[in-house]
Order: structure tokens, then C-alpha cells, then sequence
């Protein structure tokens, strides 16, 4: 496969399972003809046939819950999601019927689908086009929540949700579409949905983050390292089931932690995850666990958007008053 | 232009008012306050129409099962009251719709139905046992047999409507020849996702069969208030999709139709809407006091109509019907159901581990980590 | 049967084809890819058919409306690829439609309509340069003047059209007698809210005219594989409603026909659907590559149908047109975009607190105190 | 008014709404002819006419979204959503509209209405109407979430949702409506919404919930008082926005806290309130914070509700346990 980007590696992903298991079709607003707004879908319908990749109506829940009914059906369905903000109009079907069948059945009927969801700001794009609501998705119980951040962690995390026997939420960093490259193997591989990975150990404090937000994340890691700081830096990856253990080892080690999300701070993931940490090593925290976010506002159009992602500089300076404390 | 036709003269298919053929114009001439204008075969005093897509035996059949139909549905009704139940919603009037409807289907046909629809998933091939278990507030009343292709009754309004267009969906790439029915009452039109299952149905031509039981009320909502269209079946234009209006208290009429619809979509011809003209006699479920919204003048109107009534009087006249025959259909369904509610209320309670494991393939730590908390207390 | 009927003998009213009146054969029978049969006053060639709703100076102030649009909307192109505006959706070819509709609509009347109908915003109130600085990425541009009622475009598809079901239901309910337009796209019919909306507003006779432009696409997905309804406006019919299908070409017939839904609304007759037979002839936005599913000659066919030169010809032909006066208006339309660019560019740039304050009424405790972190870094 | 249980306090607040205000009006399903699954809008229909309350179709988003229109145009409409478990079809008109026309139009167009919904379970109900996903609005910026406990706070919280110049979610629960009485006050009043309410004062531990769960969290406070400990009792109220400052004063004081809900554990409410309770007085924790809360799974049904709602049992174990911290 060589060096390729996160979009080239979710387009190989997908080619590969396509390939590999007839039970798999696609569907999507504009996947077919244009290869999706941001050309994920590129070339599959050309490649597998107009029999497994379908352009749907404008109709988001009618996408999930089609999609939900092949997949009881023995199918494979991957649906996509044009943008996160699109995605409400199918909150229904997620939490009341795609989460549920196997609960409802016991074990009876599934439903192994992936919903893929492009997410987060940083284009400038229009209101709607920059949401991360990550957590009301990872609220649901019965739905598994999956975000890359690295090339290499979207093809294998893509494959393993596609073969996951229950349904999953995938999550896809806009912004990271085209800005991170990476040498990936060229074979079917999986990454397993659940763990954390460690992206780069240290001993002073943990960063905490995933998906979009790994990029400043990383960023600031490297300027606290050149100010000496011993950084451990952890890509949650899967948001539910999260790994609790995990994330508490590490603090466990560093004593210091700052999660890092681009959803507004009340009620986002972090909550979770700090509350977490604090349950399993409050003895051992020598600092509060801090968030860096965005604001408890409507993510805002392309002139202020920089008001609102949490910068580097945001992330550095928790973490430096974490460091204090 | 009535589609009730007297004599035995005419072939089936000829009969059945799809909303984009011929009698297209009966279809939206109705009003569902007076539902002259619909597919009818026997009429309440039992008299017969037109040919008849069944033979006496089998009239005798669906006749039994509409008997023991019922004789759940007042089973179940008195269950809750005893409080052994959770929520019952009931049937009752609703029999010929829905026995009929599920005589069209094959084993291998899906079907996705509501809360009202015991009888329906019943005679489909839902045990009486899991409907019950179901009732009673157990998640195993979902697990119907490995050979049985119907989903848990939807408790959402309107949102398993589209299921049944994935499933069709799925079984058409397969290349299979099964189809998918979905039961929904009038209230579930007024969802949007009624006009995202029907419209994927249309566009993809999935075998899906929407069989609406139009009985009235939306709980207490007239169906006449939730919509200006004339009928429910004229919605079905909106999606190019061919419909059909039939009387839903005529189980002949409704096995026709939905056989007939049925067979379309077999042949590879596409999604149909099936309008059932029917009436719930009995409340929304049990927590409910139908005396706040509607007339008992109206609910006796119906009960003249009622669908068990018009076959024993058909088949009193073709000797196919005595009243020693109805008691002991009445014992046997009594036992049946006795029988089932017996094992439902003796099956052991579930654990509090089951919680845990029925969520996914297999428990999440997290979700192991919890089941150990639970039990530890 | 075709609405299509030369010379000017007849009132405007027996003209325009309500689904539910006279004509509804001549809506049922078109096919969004012939579209013959709608109604239309003016042939592409600028020959009239029927007596046009509006004086010769009237027609020209359309026409001149229609030219400010169309140097808006290559403004706005080229602007955006300079990077001076976030993605901009254009309306060329669509300037008929959004004219015609919005002359319609008085100052009382609420609109809401989304990212592609600047023209129809601007020409019912939406002044330029809200419009330019909503789309150079700043939220200050949804803040119409007082007098306007005009809701913000809707970027989400399908998601506005109920609120015009509630402003006109409001307004019922105040006794006025504003109404209510929405303006969507052909693929916003597939999704639910279209069909909750067009049923609330049936249910409850809101004075709402739902005015759909079929342009051919949602995105790269053609409106006959959308839906296998024959029109848009054939949809109608599922909620009672009357509908008409125009050619959305044709600024008169437009005008004519919104003008009757207006006023049918006004008059306490309710709501209706107008669906506008029209073609994107650029690119879905800024964004989108047409190449990839659609050809240039489908496009080469509609640039012949362009509205403007239509009512050029008109106009030439009755003398109210020359090149000078089109250079003038060109200019003037010119002039006048620049200015408001400018405007929208020197507007100070918003401020990081804005976010904030612009929550709520009054800024949450919890708001104030991220502002203040914001503000100290 | 004399002494009314929570639903009666409900159902007088809407009388008094729709008499004061004649810019008030109400929607949902069934709450004319029949008052409502719940009869909280019993009589209003035949107070106050059919112009005033209407019965609606089985229309989520259209409710939602009719009322949204109407607000904007100067009604200040309630709309009731039948049960929670059936919001999930107009959360898009929430998220994307409700909550942020304000944002949008930069104040010029606003929202003013009351979305009510009842949640929660502990009444056998059938799937879907035991819901408590009250994180899901919690997160939505530009809304106000509020759930009253008691038959006064509803009636003044109620009341002041409906005079609030932004939208507010209105959350009633259930199990409370007929089970707790109060004498409360005959005339027009409000209640704040933002700060929690201090319900019982102490020393030792914070005991922090909201809505149904107030009921097992009172019975906890009642035994581990008998057993010798001072419980401080906190009935947060207001979900958004919090009173992070109310919340950590407390537990700045007790230094323990034990916060409680129905909501699943993962992305629930409570780590939000644990989260911001450790930013704020970490160095004053002498114990993790703990959260009691249903589990990571559907609301089962009731065979098996008491084995997800969290009992008596569990609150005081886990206030036990944290005292021991
Ligand atoms: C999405 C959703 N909204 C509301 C409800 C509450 N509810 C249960 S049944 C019902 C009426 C449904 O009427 P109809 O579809 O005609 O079916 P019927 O009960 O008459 O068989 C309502 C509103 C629900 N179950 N789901
Ligand atoms: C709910 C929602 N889903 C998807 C999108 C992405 N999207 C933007 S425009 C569009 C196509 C809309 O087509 P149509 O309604 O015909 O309007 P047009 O763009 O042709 O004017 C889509 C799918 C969206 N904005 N909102
Ligand atoms: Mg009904
Ligand atoms: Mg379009």
C-alpha cells in the first residue's frame, strides 16, 4: 500500500472488504457516481458494481435503517453518514433499534453494521459541517464507538469494525482526511476495537485525546518535551467500550493528566474519562484532571473558528499549570 | 367506482384495487369514516361477494384461528388486570387483518410488526409462549426459534417500517425470493420515517409489503385529524408505489390482497401499501379509557361489523360451522393458551448477569467489569 | 393534457393547475425529465402564451432582479475562488424560480428557504450584504434587520420546512394574515421532515406555501432515482393538498402561481405545493465536480431554457429591452455587490467574546466563566 | 393550591401559563381529549380551548419543529413529547434548530419554548419508556435542561422554562408524579433555574442526584444519617447550565461525594458533575468520587428493572465505602 493518507487508507479499507466479503455493500448519500463528499467512497462503485455500492435519497435515517435491516438479514452493511451534524435525523434508529435488536432478541437477531460519520471542525465549512457529538453516540449502550486518528489505525480499525459482529459507530477526523501519511501494510490486518494506544510514553503527565484533536495534541507534546516535560501521549481510539484500565495505568504513572476534546466541555467525553481516572487513582493524581475543549457554544462559522478549537497553546498551558499544581 | 362486485364470476387478480391500475379511482374516493370503497368479498351478514381465494377448509382454518386469536387477546386483557402482565394492547376487531395478513406469508418471508400485533406475528409463526413471556416484561420473548424470521414487536411508532425494506433489500441481492411485510397502524403514516420506508422501497423496487391496519385512532387521535388525505392507501402515489384499499374486518379480502401484493413483490414487481379498513373495539392498551375520546354508539357500529361474526355466519350457511364446533375451538385455543402462559410465568426469572451478556456478542470488560459489581452488590 | 395554452384570452386563476382542481391530470402525467407539462406563460423563445400577471414595466423590474442575481451569484464564484468566501452554493439557472417566488411574498410574509436561494432571499429582504458576510463564514450575516422575516438560510436539507408550518401556524393563530413560504430542493423531499411538515400544515390549514425547486440533483443523485413519484407535485396528494407543478424557468408563471398559493393561504384555504421545474446549471457548490455525474450536454440543453435570455426576448420583442440598458443594469447590479462586499469585508472581525454572548439571551454563569478563560488565554 | 402531588403541580403551572399568557400555547400527542398518557394536561383542552392546546399527530420532529416556528414568530409554545424514549425523532430539530436559531440569526429570531418529556423507569413499562438520556440534551449548547423533584420546584421551575427567552428541556420523571406531595404555594411564582438546591445540610459526605432518583437518594440520606453520618443532600435541578460553584461547595466542605442517576454509567450526566467536582477541589478530596447509575445497557424490562435501577442499597454502600476512603 505504501505511504498513504487517512482518506487513501478508509478507500483501501473499504476496497478490501468489499473484496474480501460479499456480505458487505455500501450505501450513502453520493458514495457511488462522486465517491462521497470527501471521495472516501472513490472508485468503489466503478470497482464492485452498482449491486453492492449504492447512492441513497437524502434521507439519513432512512439510510441506518435500511442499512439495519440487511444487516439483520445477514448482510454487511458499511452506511455513510455525510457529516456529523447530518447525522441527528438517524439518532432514532441508532439508539432505539440498531443498539437494541441484539438485547431485544437475546442474541436472536444482530445487527453488524458500520455507520461511518466524517467529524470535526478546522475547514471552515459551513454550521453543521463541524460537529463533534461523539459523546452522545458513545452514551448509547449496545453500539461500540470508534475513532483513528493515523492512517495505519483507520484501515485495521475499519476492517475490524466491518467485521465486528455487533454494530459500530466510526468516527473519521475531517480534518485529518489528508494531513497525516503513513507507511501502512499492504494485507488484511484488524486493529482491535477496545484499547488505548500509548503513541508515545513519558513520565511527567498524560495527554489524552483522539481523532481530530490528536493532531494539536501531538503538537503540544512536542513543545512540552522541548521544555523538558516527559510526555505520555494516549490515543483513546475507541470511545466505548473505553478502556478504563488503560487510561488509569497511565495517570496511575504520570500523576498528571489533560484530556483534550473539540466538543463543547459540558456533557463531552472527557467528563467520562476524567471521572473515570479520579475513580480508579485519585491517590496517585497530584494535580486535578483537566480538560481542554471547545466552549460550551454552537461550533461558529469559518471566521471565528479559531475562537473555538482548543489550540496548542491551550493544550501547553494546562498542561503547564497541571504541571504546577 | 366500487370495487364490490356480486357474484363468483371474476379471477382474483382482476379484483384487487391497486391504487396505480384500474380502480384506482375507487381507492381515492374513500374516506376512512366510510370505507364503502374498498375490497370486500363477505360482507358482516356473511354473504359472499366473489370468488373466494380459499376453500371451505381453509376458511374453517382461518376461522379457528381467529377464534384462538381472541381467546388470547381476552386471556391477556384479563392477565394484565391481575397484574400479570406489563402494558397489554389489544386486537380485538383486528383478527381478520391481521390472520389474514399472515396466511399470505411463507416461512421464509420476514415480517415486522407492532406491539398490536400478536396475532399477526402468532399465526406467522410467534409462539404464543414468547408473545406472552414478552408481555410479562422478559427480553426472551424476543428469541423466537432459529426458523423464524420475525422481528420483536416494535414498540416505536413508525420506526420498523423501514427495517422491512432492508430486509427485502438484503434478500433481493441475495438473490432469495423471500419478502418482508410490515405491519403499522394509521398513526405510524404520520412518522417520517413511513416516507423514508416508503420511498427507499420505491426507489430500490425492495419486495417489501406495507400492511397498515388503518383501526381508527392514533390512541385517541381520529384518523381523520391526523391527515387530509382521503385514505392512508392514496399515500402510496407519493412514491409511484401501487396500493390497495380492503375491507381489514374480511379476512378473504385481506389474504387476497396481501397474497396478491405478496406475489408482486416475489415476481420482482416491487413494494405495494396494503390500507386495512378495520376498528379496534377494545382501549389502546390497558392503561387507557377510550370513554375520553370517542362514542360507545361507534364501537357497537363496528361490533356489527365484527370480523369473527361475518365468517361463522358464512360458514353456517355452507354447513361449515356449529355451535358445538365453536366450543370446542374455544377449549382448545383456552388450553393452548393456558398452556403457554403456564410456561411463560414458570420459566425461571431472569438473572442479573443476563443484563450484561445480551448486549453484545460477547460482554464488553467494561460491561464484565459492571456484571461483577452487580453481583458483588 | 397540457396546461400549455397560447394566447392571452383567459384569467390567470383557471390557469394555474392545483393538483386537486381541473388540471391535476396535466401534473400526474409530466415526468421531471419532460417537463412539458407544467405550467408555463413564457416559451424559451420569449413568445407568450397566456396573459402574463404583470405589466411590461413590472417584467422589467423582474428582469432586472433576475440580471442583479445572476452577477451576485458570479460574484460570489469567483470570490470564493479566492478564498474570500467559505463554500458558496450556486443558483444559476434557478433565477425564475427564486424572482418569481419571492415577488410574490409581501413584507408581513415569513421566509424561510436554505444556502442556495440568495437570489429569492435577497429579492423578499435579505439585504446583500448579510447574505455576503453570512457566507464569507460570520454569523452576524443571519441577523436580518428588525422589519425583515426572514429565518437565516438552512444549511441542514429538509429541516426548515416545519417552521414555516409554525410561523404560519402562529400567525393563524394571531389572526394575522401573513403566510409562510418555504423554499427546498427536490432532494429534500426524500427526507422525513418534508413529510411531517406537509402533513401538519394540511392537518392544520397553516397559510405555508411549500415551494420546491426541482433542479435536477440533490448532489449527484438525479431526482428520477430520488423517487419514483412521476413530480414532486404529485406528492402532494398524500396530505390533502393541492399542488402545482410550473415551469420554473419562466419568471411569470412562477409568479402567477406562487402569487395563488399566497393568496389561497391568505384567504384561510391553506397550505399547498409548487414544485418549480428548474436546473442547477453550475456546480452543486464550490465543492462539487458536476463532470462526474452528469454531461455537459444535458447542461448545453438547459442554457437554451436560461431564464433571463427568455425574458430578454420578451422584452426586445415589446421594445423594453436594448444592450445599453443591460449594460446598465449589469453595472449598476455590479456596484452595487461590490459595495456590499466591501461592506462585509471591512465589517470588523468577530470578536472571540461574541461566541459567548451570543448564546442566549443572557450569557449562562457556566458561559461567562469559559469567556473568561477565553479572554485571559 | 393546598397540597398537590408533582403531576397536579404540573398540570396547575400549564393552567396558570395558558391564563397569564395568552401567548402560550400547547402541543403533543393525546394531551387534549384524553390530558395526556400521564394527564398532565387533563382539563386544559376544556379550560382553555382548542385553540389554545392541540392534540398533534405521531410526528416527533413535527411537533419539535412546528413549535420551534411558532416560538420564533412570537408564541411561547410547550410542546410534550410522550415519552422519552420517543424525543430521539426531533433530537435533530433540537440540536440543529432549537438551540441555535439564537446563535445563528446573532439574537435577531430566538426560540422561547418548553420541550416537556417524562423519563425514567421503575414503573414495568414496556421498551422504550423508561428512558433516561438526559446527557444527550445536557450537551446541546444553546438549551436549558431542567428536572424538578419536587411538586414546588416543578411548579416554579415550570413556570420559569416557560418565561425563559431561550428553549428549555423540561425533564419530568415518572415514578415521581404521584408519588411525592407538597403544600405549595397558590399564586405566580418561579424558580430559579441554574442552582442546585441544598435539600439537606451536612458534613460528611455530599450526596448529588436529580429527578426520579432523588427518591432513593433521600432514603439513602435517611439510613446513613441513622447511622451516625451527616449527609448533605444536593438536588442538582438544572442539568445546563450547571452549578459547577453550588456542586463544589458542597463537596469542598464534605469532601466526599457520591452522585447518582438512572442514566447508563458511560457518557451519563454524572461524569460531567464528577469531573468538574475534581477540577475544582481535588485537594480537598478525601475519596474518589463515586457514581451510582444504571448500567451500561438497554432499561430492560420489568423482570429485570431492579436489577438496573439503582437501589437504596447500592447508595449507601457505595457513601459507606467512600467514607472509608
Ligand atoms: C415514536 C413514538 N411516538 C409515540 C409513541 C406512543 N404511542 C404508542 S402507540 C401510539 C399510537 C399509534 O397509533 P397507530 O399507529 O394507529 O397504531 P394503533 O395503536 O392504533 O395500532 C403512540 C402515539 C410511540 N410508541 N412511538
Ligand atoms: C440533513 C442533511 N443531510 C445531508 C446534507 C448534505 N447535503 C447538502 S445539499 C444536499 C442535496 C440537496 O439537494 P436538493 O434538496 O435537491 O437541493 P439543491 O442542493 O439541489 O438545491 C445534501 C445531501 C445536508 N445538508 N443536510
Ligand atoms: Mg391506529
Ligand atoms: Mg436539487
Amino acid at each position: 500500500m505504501g505511504e498513504v493518507n487517512l482518506a487513501q487508507a478508509l478507500n483501501g479499507a473499504l476496497d478490501t472488504a468489499l473484496g474480501s466479503d460479499s456480505r458487505v455493500v455500501l450505501l450513502g448519500e453520493d458514495i457511488g457516481r462522486t465517491g462521497g463528499v470527501f471521495r472516501i467512497t472513490d472508485g468503489l462503485l466503478d470497482t464492485h458494481g452498482g449491486e453492492r455500492v449504492f447512492d441513497t435519497p437524502v434521507a439519513e435515517s432512512g439510510i441506518v435503517g435500511a442499512a439495519f435491516g440487511m444487516a439483520v438479514a445477514g448482510m454487511r452493511p458499511v452506511a455513510e453518514i455525510q457529516f456529523m451534524g447530518f447525522s441527528y435525523p438517524a439518532y432514532d434508529q441508532v439508539i432505539n433499534h440498531v443498539a437494541r435488536i441484539r438485547n431485544r432478541s437475546n442474541h436472536r437477531f444482530a445487527a453488524p453494521m458500520v455507520i461511518r460519520v466524517p467529524y470535526g471542525g478546522g475547514i471552515g465549512a459551513a454550521e453543521h459541517h463541524s460537529e463533534s457529538t461523539e459523546s452522545i453516540y458513545a452514551h448509547i449502550p449496545g453500539i461500540k464507538v470508534v475513532v483513528p486518528s493515523t492512517p495505519r489505525d483507520a484501515r485495521g480499525l475499519l476492517l475490524a469494525a466491518i467485521e465486528d459482529p455487533d454494530p459500530v459507530v466510526f468516527l473519521e477526523p475531517i480534518r485529518l482526511y489528508r494531513a497525516v501519511k503513513e507507511d501502512i501494510p499492504d494485507i488484511y490486518y484488524t486493529v482491535d476495537i477496545g484499547p488505548v494506544r500509548v503513541e508515545r510514553e513519558g513520565e511527567d503527565i498524560t495527554l489524552i485525546s483522539w481523532g481530530a484533536m490528536m493532531k494539536e495534541t501531538r503538537q503540544a507534546a512536542v513543545r512540552l518535551e522541548s521544555e523538558g516535560v516527559s510526555v505520555e501521549v494516549l490515543d483513546v481510539r475507541t470511545l466505548s467500550p473505553l478502556d478504563r484500565g488503560g487510561l488509569a495505568d497511565s495517570v496511575e504513572k504520570t500523576g498528571r493528566a489533560v484530556i483534550i476534546h473539540e466538543a463543547p466541555l459540558t456533557g463531552g467525553f472527557g467528563g467520562e474519562i476524567a471521572a473515570s481516572i479520579q475513580e480508579r487513582c485519585l491517590y496517585s493524581l497530584l494535580s486535578p484532571i483537566v480538560r481542554v475543549t471547545g466552549w460550551d457554544t454552537v461550533f461558529p462559522l469559518k471566521r471565528s473558528e479559531t475562537h473555538y478549537l482548543p489550540a496548542v497553546d491551550r493544550i501547553v498551558n494546562a498542561a503547564e499549570k497541571t504541571l504546577e499544581g | 367506482m366500487s370495487s364490490r362486485k356480486p357474484g363468483l364470476g371474476r379471477g382474483l387478480e382482476a379484483l384487487i384495487p391497486m391504487a396505480s391500475q384500474t380502480t384506482n379511482d375507487a381507492v381515492r374516493e374513500t374516506s376512512p369514516d366510510a370505507p364503502k370503497d374498498m375490497f370486500q368479498l363477505i360482507e358482516p351478514d356473511g354473504s359472499v361477494l366473489d370468488r373466494l381465494p380459499v376453500t371451505l377448509e381453509e376458511m374453517r382454518a382461518l376461522y379457528a384461528d381467529m377464534v384462538e386469536a381472541r381467546v388470547f387477546d381476552h386471556k391477556s386483557m384479563a392477565m394484565q388486570r391481575q397484574g400479570r402482565l406489563a402494558t397489554y394492547a389489544p386486537f380485538e376487531g383486528q383478527e381478520a387483518a391481521q390472520i389474514g395478513a399472515a396466511a399470505a406469508l411463507r416461512p421464509q418471508d420476514w415480517l415486522a410488526a407492532t406491539y398490536r400485533d400478536a396475532a399477526l406475528n402468532w399465526r406467522a409463526g410467534y409462539p404464543w409462549r414468547l408473545l406472552i413471556l414478552g408481555r410479562t416484561g422478559d427480553e426472551r420473548g424476543g428469541e423466537v426459534p432459529e426458523s423464524v424470521r420475525i422481528l420483536p414487536p416494535s414498540i416505536t411508532v413508525g420506526g420498523h417500517m423501514i427495517h422491512a425494506v432492508g430486509l427485502a433489500w438484503a434478500e433481493k441481492l441475495k438473490g432469495s425470493d423471500s419478502v418482508a411485510l410490515t405491519s403499522f397502524g394509521d398513526g405510524a403514516t404520520s412518522e417520517g420515517d413511513f416516507h423514508e420506508a416508503m420511498n427507499f422501497a420505491a426507489v430500490y423496487e425492495t419486495p417489501t409489503v406495507f400492511f397498515c391496519q388503518n383501526n381508527g385512532f392514533a390512541i385517541s387521535y381520529p384518523v381523520h385529524e391526523q391527515t387530509r388525505s382521503e385514505t392512508i392507501a392514496v399515500k402510496a402515489e407519493a412514491y409511484g408505489m401501487p396500493a390497495a384499499r380492503v375491507d381489514g374486518n374480511d379476512v378473504a379480502a385481506v389474504l387476497a390482497v396481501v397474497r396478491e401484493a405478496v406475489d408482486r413483490a416475489r415476481r420482482g414487481e416491487g413494494p405495494s401499501l396494503i390500507e386495512a379498513v378495520t376498528y379496534r373495539l377494545g382501549p389502546h392498551t390497558t392503561s387507557d379509557d377510550p370513554g375520553r375520546y370517542r362514542d360507545e354508539d361507534e364501537g357497537e357500529d363496528w361490533r356489527s361489523k365484527d370480523p369473527l361474526t361475518r365468517i361463522r355466519k358464512l360458514l353456517e350457511k355452507a354447513r361449515g360451522w356449529t355451535s358445538e364446533w365453536q366450543e370446542e375451538l374455544e377449549k382448545a385455543a383456552s388450553a393452548k393458551i393456558e398452556e403457554a402462559v403456564e410456561w411463560a410465568e414458570n420459566l425461571a426469572q431472569p438473572e442479573p448477569e443476563d443484563l450484561f451478556d445480551r448486549m453484545f456478542s460477547t460482554p464488553t470488560p467494561s460491561l464484565q467489569e459492571q456484571k461483577k459489581i452487580a453481583s458483588d452488590g
